[in-house]
């Protein structure tokens, strides 16, 4: 038989001024395995809890049920004090006779308060009788990091959690690290050089001995669980051996053959072996397969006879390595929309209407244009230039509904290069809102307007087309109330930021969940912004959504210190709420495996002593399992069970209901 | 002894007369921890007020909830039962509210096809924010089942 | 206490009452008003522009003479008020102008006297305390509206006399005389000013006027106290077209403060002209016991 | 209507002139209205000070000085007293009236003055009202 005390808390006169809490004591003393009951004014003080204590050690308890407030509230306080006491934590449980009873039923006869509470404890006293001892989880874990994608925030993580003295493996799947960031020309509001900026920081990822860079490499395969994840990644075949190249770049001085640049986007040309930007790290150049003439049709070999080292292999092949970590930070950025899809734009059509991120390139001294705004038709310096935001931000019909949030900051900084380099120029943008809502933002974007003679024009812009060799805009200003319309030379438009291309299908690779646009979701947009759902990996920067460089590497930094938390400890305890399986009874039919949210049960194969399969089952995995139990309701054999919600335990608050 | 007795005798008298003013229905509602729980323990915080017919078992998510849990209910006197938790896409489980639904859907037309007066089981989303809907949710099923009488089929069937 | 003091053309001619009761009062109080002995007009209206350098030479004239007699000069118009003091801080802080203003007007002048309203000097030299010693005939139970208009407040940063979205200067005055101030929403709107002027203005200065007049009534208001002639103009003529327009209204007597000031000190109403206003106040103080 | 808008409309003299004889800068406003909000007359005027501004920022300085608005300015300073930017509407709109004046083109006649008000008004309404509307 049991031996279960029963502690009602008064809570001041929160539960009892409409609980006779004496009457409830009274009557749970006459259930059977209740040894000791009594009501106090305060339950949670520190002599209540004493209370609770002597109770368990002088009446022997080897169960405890507090009658209080709800269990969200002192469920862990009143846990820890039974453990203080030496009765396990999970054979305590609290009746919820406050939040759910006393304060919502203001009969002060007490009549309704205290019947309603006698149902609740006693069946909480029944469901715990059923109550199994349990104890924490404890996963060992692994630590060493994997940090998907080279951009500023996943830079920022990695150094970060080397510099807090754990190994990291950085995975980029361009030829370079850098990401978006390294094409910038100047960064808002600040206007320091993008370039100058972010250089040093990939060097630093490059040369600290506790990061791993893996270039031109991709995420395949991740197994396991918080603490254990085992990785694959694919290093894509470079065609230059890592090892033996120097970087002195002779190779690309010689390769005869030409091909758009993907980092200039196509505003310049690259060599078929090429590295993507001067600055790339690593100073490694990666040869184009598919416009290489030597790979594809055995003619050429130029590079190969120039190269000193004898980097060059055109024999190399795609491998696979895998590594082992406890963390995974995933940071894969963004993208622009493509603009294809604004024929009223004229995009695609007009070579003189560009995106953002090709007028970030002409403004760069190291771009195609050595940083003078030219062109992209006839390369005249244009004497105006509209600039057009929200194109395909905050418009549901065709692009995505949401605000792109760097857009505004971004065109008021172009408008702003563009001045300072055509000093006749006129810059217009038209604009829905302008929202500059960052430290120093909203001076910068007046600046731009007040200093700087950008003409700012309420409305978006309805169709552009070309006339003449000018670009006409025809747009209005809702100030005004008018259509206007302006022959431009140029046009740039603030395209939307949109996820990357294919992060549905490594968000489906890790188990991590994702929106409609396709950006990761984090576990709470408030409370836990760099978690997911799955325990051990974390989010950083735009894969989440639009954000500016300041908060990309606000959360790269947010992001290390998590995974630098988990990894302070040898090994992580969890709580023990996870499902199990009765393996004498699972008939293999795999529908707990379908139904589990995360991938927590695997088909088990149980051998004989020759090594032969005799059974399979399933079998939960602990340190996936995040104790929902939607695989016990599942299972049709019951064979499936979820620790601290047995069916034995609903059914026995069922019982007295 | 003897008071306990007559107790239990007044007690099933009342309930043998639906619609007598004394008989007051019994719920169950099953709910996951995460959103209907914490939005009826908002309801308390908020000091609202709703009727006393309602008994909670709380539960991790809606999905781990067995449709045998209603029948058990049903048999130990519930005359009514509401099953709640968060509303889709909200699940703190990601997605362990999309079982429930699936499985309710099949599990209603059963209840449907033995016969059970639908209006006795209840659905619905509350989250934890929504504590005016869970004061409402209650009143009204309360207040419903109250018109239906007592729920005498199922019961002692264990 | 001898004031140098500045009473503008308006002060001399259809605005006599405020100039003599103003004059009497400070006697009563302690001071002498000594009006300058050579003045011109200020111009009535500060000029706005910038650029317009000349319509600075008049004021600038009047600050330097006042200059010669005193370091203060003391005004009752708001009007006068309001471009004195902003010449004078134009010809302080600003060299350039300054340089040509005074070269036009062959003055040596640099800014350093300080303008003050009547009102100013009641607050800040007498003090309302003393003020209310002074009351000889309270005049309880008398609900005069305050109205202050734009000059004598606006704009804040040249003016500083009160907050200018919620001055209670007229107020905390009216409160030492014994009367019941009414606060009222338009007490800081315009009356329509120099529109009176232009030919089609007349709607529009009748409409701002009568808004100022109907949110004083409505606020109980039986008398609205003014420190602009200007401002007694408008809302004159205005009650003039509502009288004759909106049936049931009742038009009030619109005095100058200094009127309603040499009341409580015991002035009789002949000599503070009250009987030339345009509205009588006397059966109204008459009824109140005053 | 549609307005061709073109870089000399923006940066054009007569704006600079504007802004040289207002002391104010027309690109400071971020049109957030409570100038017109303030403004006593703006309900009588036919470009109302928000718009006034915006029109100018566009170099429709044409339409804007057609329009009745800057006659009918009281210069009470309300528009400037709770601008957020500390642009006075006022200035711009006696700059727009001295841009009249100063070609000699009066907005009020004196001979067209009625005795009564010569007779009755207080000479401060005659000479501002000569100041703002007289050439």
């Amino acid at each position: 038989m049991a031996r279960i005390g029963v502690f009602i808390c008064q809570c001041g006169k929160n539960i009892e001024s409409t609980v006779d809490t004496k009457k409830v004591a009274d009557e749970m003393a006459e259930l059977p395995g209740v040894v000791y009951s009594c009501n106090y004014r305060f339950m949670c003080s520190a002599p209540g809890q004493e209370d609770v204590k002597k109770a368990i050690k002088k009446h022997k308890l080897d169960g405890v049920v507090v009658a209080a407030c709800s269990p969200h509230m002192h469920e862990k306080t009143f846990r820890r004090a039974c453990e203080a006491a030496g009765v396990n934590p999970y054979k305590c449980e609290m009746a919820n006779i406050r939040e759910q009873c006393s304060w919502v039923h203001h009969d002060t006869t007490k009549k309704a308060g205290t019947a309603k509470s006698i149902d609740i404890t006693r069946m909480t006293i029944e469901r715990l009788k059923k109550n199994k001892p349990l104890k924490k989880i404890s996963i060992p874990v692994n630590k060493r990091a994997l940090v998907i994608g080279g951009g500023i925030a996943g830079i920022q993580a990695a150094l970060d959690i080397a510099e807090g003295g754990r190994e990291v493996i950085l995975v980029e799947r361009e030829p370079s690290i850098g990401g978006n960031m390294a094409r910038l020309s100047e960064t808002f509001p600040t206007m320091d050089c993008s370039q100058c900026i972010l250089t040093p920081k990939m060097v630093e990822a490059e040369l600290h001995d506790n990061i791993k860079l893996y270039t031109w490499s991709e995420v395949e395969k991740v197994d396991g669980y918080i603490g254990n994840f085992t990785v694959q990644i694919r290093k894509k075949a470079r065609y230059v051996d890592e090892e033996l190249c120097t970087g002195c770049g002779d190779c690309l001085v010689k390769c005869p053959f030409k091909a758009p640049s993907e980092f200039e986007m196509g505003l310049a040309t690259r060599k078929v072996i090429y590295t993507p930007f001067p600055q790339a790290v690593p100073n490694i150049p990666v040869i184009d397969a598919a416009r290489c003439p030597k790979i594809q049709k055995g003619k050429c070999g130029i590079c190969e006879k120039v190269c000193g080292p004898g980097a060059i292999d055109y024999e190399q092949t795609d491998q696979i390595v895998t590594e082992e970590v406890g963390a995974i930070v995933v940071a894969t950025g963004y993208q622009v929309m493509p603009t294809a899809r604004f024929g009223e734009y004229g995009a695609g059509k007009i070579k003189d209407v560009i995106t953002g991120l090709h007028f970030e390139r002409l403004a760069s001294s190291a771009g195609p244009t050595g940083g003078e705004i030219r062109r992209p038709s006839d390369d005249k310096v244009p004497d105006s230039v509209v600039f057009i935001q929200c194109s395909g931000s905050r418009d549901e019909a065709k692009g995505v509904a949401y605000c792109s949030k760097i857009c505004c900051m971004y065109t008021a900084k172009h408008t702003m290069l563009y001045k300072h380099k055509v000093p006749d120029g006129q810059a217009y943008v038209f604009y829905m809102d302008i929202r500059a809502g960052g430290k120093r933002y909203e001076e910068f974007t007046r600046r731009a307007i007040e200093k700087e003679g950008a003409m700012y024009l309420r409305g978006r812009v309805s169709r552009v087309y070309e006339r003449d060799g000018k670009v006409i805009v025809q747009g209005a200003d809702t100030l005004s109330g008018d259509q206007i319309e302006i022959e431009a030379e140029m046009v740039v438009l603030a395209s939307a930021v949109v996820s990357r291309t294919g992060a549905d299908q490594l968000a489906q690779k890790l188990g991590i969940s994702y929106d409609r646009y396709k950006f990761f979701n984090e576990y709470h947009p408030k409370l836990k912004p760099v978690e997911t759902v799955t325990g051990g990996i974390f989010l950083a920067g735009t894969c989440m959504g639009p954000m500016d460089i300041p908060d990309a590497v606000s959360m790269g930094s947010a992001v290390a210190g998590k995974v630098l938390g988990l990894f302070s400890a040898e090994e992580m305890a969890r709580e023990p709420i996870t499902a199990s399986v009765n393996t004498m009874i699972c008939n293999a039919c795999w529908d707990c495996v379908v139904a589990c949210p995360y991938t927590a049960i695997e088909k088990e194969e149980v051998r004989n002593k020759k090594g032969e399969i005799v059974r399979v089952n399933a079998k939960v995995n602990d340190g996936l399992c995040q104790g929902c139990g939607v695989c016990v309701a599942a299972c049709r054999s019951k064979a499936i069970d979820l620790a601290g919600y047995t069916d034995e335990q609903v059914y026995a608050a069922i019982s007295v209901f | 002894m003897e008071k306990a007795v007559k107790e239990t005798d007044e007690k099933l008298a009342e309930e043998k007369q639906p619609g007598a003013a004394a008989w007051e229905p019994k719920i169950m509602a099953f709910v996951c921890n995460w959103c209907t729980y914490a939005g009826a323990d908002l309801a308390g915080t908020s000091r609202m007020e709703y009727r006393p017919n309602v008994r909670i078992v709380k539960l991790p998510c809606t999905g781990r909830i067995d449709p045998l849990f209603i029948i058990k209910a049903f048999e130990n006197g519930a005359d009514g039962v509401l099953v709640s938790g968060c509303h889709p896409g909200d699940c703190h489980y990601t997605a362990g509210n999309y079982h429930a639904r699936r499985r309710w859907i099949g599990f209603k037309s059963l209840m449907e096809f033995v016969g059970l007066d639908m209006r006795r089981l209840h659905f619905s989303w509350v989250s934890a924010s929504e504590a005016i809907k869970w004061v409402d949710l209650i009143n009204s099923i309360t207040d419903d089942i109250k018109k239906l009488g007592p729920f005498m089929e199922y019961r002692g069937l264990k | 206490m001898k004031l140098t003091y500045y009473p503008g053309c308006t002060l001399n001619t259809v605005a006599k009452q405020f100039d003599a009761s103003a004059k009497k009062s400070a006697l009563e109080l302690g001071f002498e008003m000594d009006e300058l002995s050579e003045w011109n007009c200020c111009g009535a209206s500060f000029p706005l522009t910038p650029d317009n350098i000349m319509g600075l030479s008049a004021p600038t004239k009047v600050l330097a003479q006042a200059r010669k007699a005193g370091d203060t000069v003391m005004t009752l118009c708001s009007v006068c008020y309001n471009v004195l003091k902003r010449t004078n801080k134009v010809i302080r802080d600003d060299t350039d102008r300054r340089d040509v203003v005074c070269g036009f007007i062959e003055e040596d002048y640099d800014g350093s006297i300080d303008v003050l309203h009547f009102l100013e000097v009641l607050r800040d030299r007498v003090g309302f305390e003393k003020v209310k010693e002074a009351v000889k005939r309270p005049l309880e139970g008398l609900k005069a509206g305050a109205y202050y208009g734009c000059m004598l407040l606006r704009p804040f940063e040249d003016m500083g006399i009160d907050n200018c979205e919620d001055p209670t200067i007229f107020e905390d005055l009216l409160k030492a005389l014994g009367c019941e101030p009414v606060g009222f929403p338009n007490k800081i709107e315009c009356c329509g000013s120099h529109l009176a002027l232009g030919k089609d203005n007349e709607e529009i200065v009748t409409k701002l006027s009568g808004n100022v007049m109907q949110s004083a009534a409505g606020s109980g208001a039986e008398l609205i106290v003014t420190s602009c002639p200007l401002c007694q103009y408008n809302l004159d003529g205005a009650q003039e077209k509502l009288e004759a327009s909106m049936p049931g209204y009742r038009p009030v007597p619109i005095v100058y403060f200094t009127q309603i000031l040499g009341l409580s000190l015991g002035q009789s109403e002949t000599e503070l002209g009250l009987d030339t206003s345009r509205w009588d106040a006397r059966p109204l103080l008459k009824e109140k016991g005053i | 209507m549609m307005h061709k808008l073109a870089k000399d409309d923006i940066q054009s003299d007569i704006l600079g002139q504007i802004e040289r004889v207002s002391g104010e800068e027309l690109n400071k406003c971020y049109q957030c209205g409570n100038c017109t909000g303030s403004c006593p007359v703006s309900f009588a005027m036919e470009i109302p000070p928000t718009k006034t501004i915006r029109m100018l920022q566009l170099g429709r300085v044409d339409d804007v000085l057609k329009a009745n608005s800057m006659w009918l300015c009281v210069s009470c300073l309300q528009c400037y007293s709770r601008c957020p930017k500390a642009v006075s509407a006022a200035n711009l709109f006696e700059a727009l009236r001295q841009l009249s004046l100063r070609k000699g083109e009066s907005h009020e006649e004196i001979k067209d003055l009625p005795f009564p008000f010569l007779k009755g008004a207080p000479q401060q309404a005659i000479v501002s009202g000569f100041r703002k509307f007289v050439s």
